[in-house]
């Protein structure tokens, strides 16, 4: 096996051996010494010239030692033996460059995390080294030289999302001086914050913080916006996204509407309002969905529309003064060209219907968190009385249930974060405009933000009375004196250790956040994974919490989980902080690990087109072969384990690598050469 | 199990996950079995019957290959194909004469060091009950010296 | 070289069926350049000569040789080194030789269940369950016949060899370039290929030269080509579930099974470069399954019902693994 | 479809009316109910914890009966509540627990029997109603559809509860009864407490207790203006029926909601002879109420009744299929 490709030296490999101490993390386990001696003898015939070992080989002086040695000795191939290559291996690939040979000739092998610190014998310990470093001896032999992939970087950003974090990431990079396209589904960007009242713990009102921040959207110069828009289909690879978005007729031609609202007053059709308020509200069916709309057009709903109905109505075009209304207008297809993509499309709440025995959608007086935002909300359905759902009577009491559909395995096991908050908001607003007698139902109470506990503190001395355990149902059916005509709350109260029926006029749902409902198919569309639960998955949870697996696509809010407002906008910022570093550098270098197909041996059977995740993989009908485009291919490797004609090879990970790898681990290379079988 | 007996197993890990569990093991001191010696690929999806056929026709007693868990594969949905590999594969091995335990098919986060541990620890223990493969085409192994039952034990950094 | 100057031709056949040596005469006038190129000194099956003759000879005394069948028993090895010591050019010829073919398959059984199946098997009429026994004493003296070795080996596990021919058999068009190349090289018109190369082969699969239209490949289901109903005339077998190796196996017969509707069964062998052919046929279906759900997949899989058998049906004695490994529990 | 069938002892003497109903639709739900030969007590509610292994064989015995008579697999159904929880339990923890599970077998070997655990798949006749018959067939079957008639659906705590993993219907909140009634033509309310407890035997050991658990229930129905409550348990409708006037005497009150069973109401909508239904043989006359159908089993009258106020104001939610 050791002569069978030309890139070698006179027909043979020189090969370095590295082993390091790493102080006494592997020092103090493995006998290093030895290892290097062993490596030396054994594997000479293999072609390593040089072993050796040193106190620490990421030091200055352990790098030198490796360029020096590529220089002076000619090394062809090094191979180091210390901790994991997620640490380090960019630090011997650059050294191994500095001396002049190719970064991707260097292989690392981890006998720190894989032997010394998970093994207490030392002997042990010694052999398995051993193996490690032929194995990586075998390998390194056969990597080539491979150069990292360059592509350049489209200016335009698009931001999937109109909501805080999109709004957020849309002004950064705009401010920056780049272009950005910003689409959102509803008629109007705000997003979920634009539906609350006040936000915790200032009590600050979400309209007065946020209307400001959508109008600069509005009038960026460097922003496009499009909404009552959705993302239909995206191509391209970071750098180069080819992105095709649906406008969704509007029915509204924006170049003529002033916005002046009259077609809304004219409508005769009143509907209730799913979107914006939730159900608890009403619309026409021309409608801008709230007051501080951005833009101000508004959107004629075909589906209500009386003159979609029936073919005759028209009242909102009589009575437009600019004849902006065309219901001519047809779903439009808009094709962009942007470097970089951050998804910001946030959260659905979760159905509180789903749990019947809460009594939400049977029981007239349960509502959810959201229904309560709107209510509270001075621009709502009720101009801010919390009333019950007759529309007048004022509640004396008001049951507020935490977690429901999150910490509880029937749903959804995580923490949706913002409830516990939200719920005491919740509390203060109640008592604050009722006086009624509010009761929380928690399981436990989280405020770890700041300022958080304060505000629960705060709370505490409304007077608001808080029982701890869940909920077992929420019911009208009376069985005590007093319980006529109110809601019972059924729980079980853990710190009195007894089971109590609470009467109370309202109860509020703090439901929980899920991920949109169409999240996999947004991942899959934008080629990112998500969790089992279905939010975004970051490419680091901790050290890269806004960039995904795929290069050019990044994510903030809540599609990577529940986020309040802080660190929705946050995030929001960083990615854009991302992208603008992207933009920056103009153009950018991917690793060179990727598949490509030997045309000569394809076949054209297309058992590998099906298989690519990011569509990397096309089908030449012409030529009858399939092709794969390096730039979207992400090197998992799959169809080249696929092929079966073995016409696809990958770079980095090659049979030949593999194979020679398990041969050194399982020493075969201490036999005679002649026991080892020719790599493919 | 035989008295003595030190299988020599190879394990292929994902880049994304097992690898990084396999890292996450060692930092935190979590020890096991020397027997299992890994190869990283970039993802389950890489992994090629050929090379488990290879390990086992040169001398290895079983053959360890681990993912990321179904539904969150650093690639989507790679971890599915590999999955069906080894399904497949273990039906043929079967027919010739090789315990299907001996290839095992391990999910494991890059969190979940201390879960591959375990598993490592269970695997090397069911192919010592199962003995030495000897696969006649392997050229004589050189067997690592004896070495005393190792207990996962969980040792603070 | 003989008096009439012309190099020597000998072909062989082990453990085999003869279908090569068919092929070999199937190749229709291209057989007279053989007689006009060769002097033919030793071919069993189509004319009279003796081992002793060709023990006679002197080594490499044979320019060609063309040896088929697997390593089955002691004779079929001896005549291999034999041919390999008297032979220029040794080619294993055909699937038998290359890959241990059909005969490769017993490969999945002992000895002793071969002798079962053979001396008592229901289609076997042996009443006092004769067994052939190595040596017998007759009167006129022992007679011995040849060991059965445990498992059938390829040429190139015996003997060095120069060229591979697979195919079972072989393509008449495929010999008759392969000659056609040896008799240029005669002439100093043409250069050997590098020793150890597959020679009448194209470089890539069967499906290269397949007409049937194919997609993206997604199966649900397998199925057993007697078990269809109707089978599309134009479309992909593979697409239909029908269990065609065609994607893993070498191309150069013309795919001449799929064309005929019936699905391919791999006796071209792993394309060039492919170290198992039965892996390669593993990993490919696996990966086009459709399903994510465990138990669905097993489901599905149940629909091949001999995967050993259907992936190494020619490669067995060839593949990673080589053989069965004999188990107490029958085998 | 031919199907093995457990009745149970109660659907023989007080549930009677259950097992004739049962028996007179059968046909017409193209069921042929075959009785288990020689099947014993199901030991009722209390025997699993008074006795586990000797409850557990019990139980086995009549399994091992059923795989016996089927000689294979097959699904035994069983309209009792009790007995289906305890038929399934029983194959449900003899799977999951192999000890036990030999145990028992040891246990049933003394009668030369033994049961395969998972053999036999325990169906409790509502689950083969709105599962394998389905709505569609059902509605078919409708010749003389109850409408006007508000029936309180009610499912006691022992076929939904526990969930051992085979759910055929929320455990928290089931709704397929409510479904069914809609489907003969009734008016189902959505009854809260549907799965609450009916007193079970503390009729036997604490009668307080019981008649305040049924006055619960029967409260809730009335406060509801349900004209019967309809129930899948031979206790539920022991309790709520035979102890309703003892309750009544208790707490002074003058409830009059006539308990009866799924199967009586399915005969009257396929246009059954309420004698043959078994009805008349309450203890609560559900002439009254039965009277709205048009069907005659008394000659008393129930006053007309005030229809419910809807709710003005805010729009409710809108319940995507339904309260599930």
């Amino acid at each position: 096996m050791s002569t069978e490709n030309g890139r070698k030296e006179n027909g043979r490999e020189r090969i370095g051996v590295y082993v390091c101490h790493c102080g006494t993390n592997i020092a103090g386990v493995v006998d290093v010494k030895e290892v290097a001696r062993w490596s030396k003898e054994q594997l000479g015939h293999r072609g390593v010239v040089i072993a050796r070992d040193d106190k620490f080989m990421c030091s200055s002086l352990g790098q030198e030692l490796i360029e020096h040695d590529i220089k002076k000795e000619g090394l062809t191939r090094v191979v180091v033996a210390a901790c994991s290559p997620h640490l380090h291996e960019k630090t011997f690939r650059t050294a191994c460059s500095r001396a002049g040979l190719n970064p991707y000739l260097c292989e690392l092998t981890s006998i720190r995390e894989q032997v010394s610190w998970v093994t207490s014998d030392k002997k042990v310990a010694t052999e398995k080294s051993k193996a490690m470093i032929s194995g990586a001896v075998e390998r390194v032999r056969y990597h080539e030289p491979l150069d990292p992939l360059k592509v350049p970087i489209n200016e335009s950003t698009l931001i999937v999302g109109g909501g805080i974090a999109g709004i957020q990431s849309a002004l950064e990079i705009a401010n920056a001086g780049h272009p950005v396209y910003i689409v959102e589904r509803e008629p109007s960007i705000g997003g979920h914050m634009a539906q609350f009242d006040k936000t915790f713990p200032t009590l600050d009102c979400a309209a007065c913080i946020l209307t400001p921040r959508m109008s600069e959207v509005g009038t960026h110069p460097n922003i496009h916006m499009l909404t009552w828009s959705e993302v239909e289909q995206v191509d391209g690879y970071v750098g180069n996204f080819t992105v095709t978005i649906r406008q969704k007729a509007r029915y509204i031609n924006t170049d003529d509407c002033t916005g002046c609202g009259i077609c809304v007053e004219k409508c005769p059709k009143k509907v209730i309002d799913s979107e914006f308020e939730v159900g608890i509200g009403y619309r026409k069916a021309v409608y801008t969905p709230f007051a501080q709309a951005v833009p101000k057009y508004p959107v004629i709903d075909d589906e209500n529309c009386i003159y979609f109905e029936k073919g005759t109505c028209k009242a909102c075009e009589k009575f437009c003064p600019t004849n902006a209304i065309d219901f001519e207008q047809e779903d439009e297809l808009i094709t962009l060209e942007v470097g970089n993509i951050v998804l910001a499309t946030g959260f659905d709440l979760f159905d509180a219907r789903r749990i019947p025995q809460y009594g939400y959608g049977r029981l007239a007086n349960v509502f959810t968190s959201l229904e309560f935002e709107r209510m509270a909300n001075a621009a709502g359905p009720t101009e801010g009385a919390i009333v019950m759902r007759d529309g007048h009577t004022v509640p004396e009491s008001v049951g507020i249930v935490h977690c429901v559909g999150s910490r509880d395995r029937n749903y959804n096991n995580y923490c949706s974060s913002i409830c516990c908050m939200q719920s005491l908001k919740f509390a203060h607003l109640v008592s604050e405009r009722t006086g009624a007698q509010v009761y929380n139902f928690y399981i436990d109470i989280r405020t770890p933000g700041k300022d958080f506990d304060e505000f629960y503190q705060r709370v505490l001395e409304e007077e608001t009375l808080f029982v701890r355990g869940k909920v077992a149902e929420v019911t009208d059916a009376t069985r005590l004196p007093g319980e006529e005509g109110k809601l019972i709350v059924q729980v079980e109260d853990t710190l009195a250790g007894k089971q109590r029926r609470i009467p109370v006029d309202m109860v509020i749902l703090s439901a929980g956040l899920e991920p949109r409902r169409d999240a996999d198919d947004v991942a899959r569309q934008f080629g990112i994974s998500c969790s089992s639960a279905g939010w975004f998955t970051e490419k680091h949870p901790k050290l890269d919490p806004v960039a995904t697996m795929t290069e050019g696509v990044f994510i903030a809010g809540c599609v990577s989980g529940p986020k309040d407002i802080p660190a929705s906008v946050a995030q929001g910022s960083a990615a854009a902080a991302r992208v603008v570093s992207y933009i920056e550098q103009g153009e950018l270098s991917l690793e060179p690990v990727r598949a490509s197909i030997e045309e000569a041996m394809c076949s054209g059977c297309r058992i590998c087109n099906d298989l690519c995740p990011y569509n990397a993989i096309d089908f030449d009908e012409q030529l009858m072969v399939s092709e794969i485009n390096s730039a979207l291919c992400q090197g998992c490797g799959t169809c080249v384990a696929a092929c079966p004609a073995g016409a696809i090879s990958g770079t980095g990970f090659s049979d030949a690598q593999v194979l020679a790898q398990i041969e050194g681990l399982l020493m075969l290379n201490l036999e005679e050469p002649a026991v080892m079988a020719e790599p493919v | 199990m035989e008295n003595g007996f030190e299988p020599v197993m190879i394990g292929f890990t994902c880049n994304w996950c097992s690898y990084r569990a396999a890292d996450l093991a060692g930092t935190s001191r979590v020890k096991y079995p020397p027997n299992v010696r890994l190869i990283r690929l970039m993802c389950s999806g890489r992994l090629d019957p050929t090379f488990v056929l290879k390990a086992l026709s040169a001398g290895a007693d079983g053959v360890m290959i681990t993912g990321c868990h179904p539904g969150e594969c650093h690639y989507l949905e790679q971890n599915y194909k590999a999955m069906r590999r080894v399904m497949l594969l273990k039906r043929t091995i079967a027919q010739m004469g090789i315990e299907p335990e001996r290839v095992k098919l391990v999910w494991a986060s890059a969190a979940e060091g201390i879960h591959l541990a375990h598993e490592i620890t269970n695997f090397v223990d069911e192919i010592k009950a199962l003995g030495p493969l000897d696969w006649p085409t392997a050229p004589r192994r050189r067997a690592l010296e004896e070495i005393e039952q190792l207990e996962v034990e969980e040792v603070p950094a | 070289m003989t008096e009439n100057g012309k190099p020597k031709f000998a072909m062989y056949w082990a453990a085999s069926c003869g279908g090569c040596e068919i092929a070999v005469l199937n190749i229709h006038e291209a057989i007279l350049d053989v007689d006009a190129n060769f002097e033919i000194v030793f071919w069993p099956v189509a004319m009279d000569a003796k081992y002793k003759d060709v023990e006679a000879m002197e080594d490499g005394e044979i320019f060609l040789t063309l040896f088929n069948g697997g390593i089955r028993n002691a004779e079929n090895e001896h005549l291999a080194h034999l041919m390999r010591q008297k032979s220029q050019l040794l080619i294993a010829f055909g699937s038998c030789a290359t890959e241990g073919c059909i005969p490769g398959l017993a490969n999945l059984s002992t000895s002793e269940q071969i002798f079962e199946t053979v001396y008592q098997g229901p289609s076997t009429e042996n009443d006092d369950s004769v067994r052939p026994q190595y040596m017998t004493q007759m009167p006129e003296g022992i007679i011995e016949i040849p060991i059965f070795c445990p498992t059938l080996r390829t040429l190139q596990d015996v003997v060095d060899v120069d060229y591979y021919i697979p195919g079972c058999p072989p393509e008449s068009h495929q010999i008759a370039a392969v000659i056609g190349l040896v008799i240029s090289v005669l002439n100093g018109e043409a250069e050997l290929p590098p020793k150890g190369s597959t020679i009448g082969v194209g470089d890539s699969t069967v499906c290269d030269e397949c007409p049937r239209e194919r997609d993206v490949k997604r199966i649900k289901q397998f199925t057993r080509i007697q078990e269809l109903e109707q089978i599309d005339p134009d479309l992909c077998l593979l697409e239909q579930g029908i269990l065609c190796m065609g994607p893993a196996t070498a191309s150069g017969c013309d795919s001449r099974c799929p064309i005929a509707g019936a699905p391919c069964i791999g006796c071209y062998g792993p394309p060039v470069g492919v170290l198992d052919q039965g892996a390669r046929m593993m990993t490919a279906l696996a990966s086009v399954i459709d399903s994510r759900d465990p138990e669905e997949i097993e489901t599905i899989l149940d629909g091949i019902v001999d995967p050993a058998g259907s992936f190494y049906k020619f490669s067995m004695a060839h593949s990673l693994l080589k053989a069965a490994r004999p188990s107490e529990n029958g085998r | 479809m031919k199907t093995l069938f457990y009745p149970g002892c109660s659907m023989q003497r007080s549930a009677r009316p259950y097992l004739d109903s049962l028996y007179a639709i059968q046909e017409d739900l193209d069921l042929e109910l075959e009785e288990v030969e020689d099947w014993n007590c199901c030991g009722a509610t209390e025997y699993m914890s008074i006795s586990r292994l000797p409850a557990f064989s019990l139980i086995g015995r009549n399994l091992a009966l059923a795989q016996q008579q089927v000689n294979g697999d097959a699904s035994l159904l069983a309209a009792c509540s009790a007995c289906y929880l305890n038929l399934a339990k029983t194959d449900h923890y003899m799977l999951e627990d192999t000890v036990l599970g030999q145990d028992i077998n040891t246990a049933l070997e003394a009668g030369g029997l033994h049961y395969d655990p998972g053999s036999i798949e325990v169906r409790h006749l509502l689950d083969v109603i709105m599962n394998d018959i389905g709505m569609d067939r059902i509605a078919e079957l409708v010749t003389h559809p109850l409408s006007g008639l508000r029936v309180a659906a009610y499912y006691g705590c022992m076929i939904v509860r526990p969930d051992l993993d085979q759910r055929w219907d929320d455990p928290e909140y089931p709704s397929g009864l409510e479904s069914l009634m809609s489907t003969l033509g009734a008016e189902a309310i959505d009854f809260p407490l549907k799965t609450h407890c009916c007193g079970g035997h503390m009729t036997q050991i604490s009668p307080p207790t019981a008649f305040e658990l049924i006055r619960r229930l029967v409260h809730g129905a009335a406060q509801y203006e349900a004209d019967v409550l309809v129930t899948v348990c031979p206790m539920c409708q022991l309790n709520l029926d035979a102890y309703q006037v003892e309750m009544n005497k208790h707490f002074r009150t003058d409830y009059e909601i006539p308990i009866l069973f799924v199967t009586q109401l399915m005969g009257l909508a396929f246009g059954k002879d309420p004698e043959e239904l078994g009805l008349g043989r309450e203890f609560i006359d559900s002439g009254p109420a039965l009277e709205k159908i048009g069907v005659e089993t008394s000659d008393e009258s129930g006053e007309p009744r005030k229809k419910r106020k809807k709710e003005e104001g805010l729009p409710m939610p809108p319940m995507v299929g339904g309260v599930r």
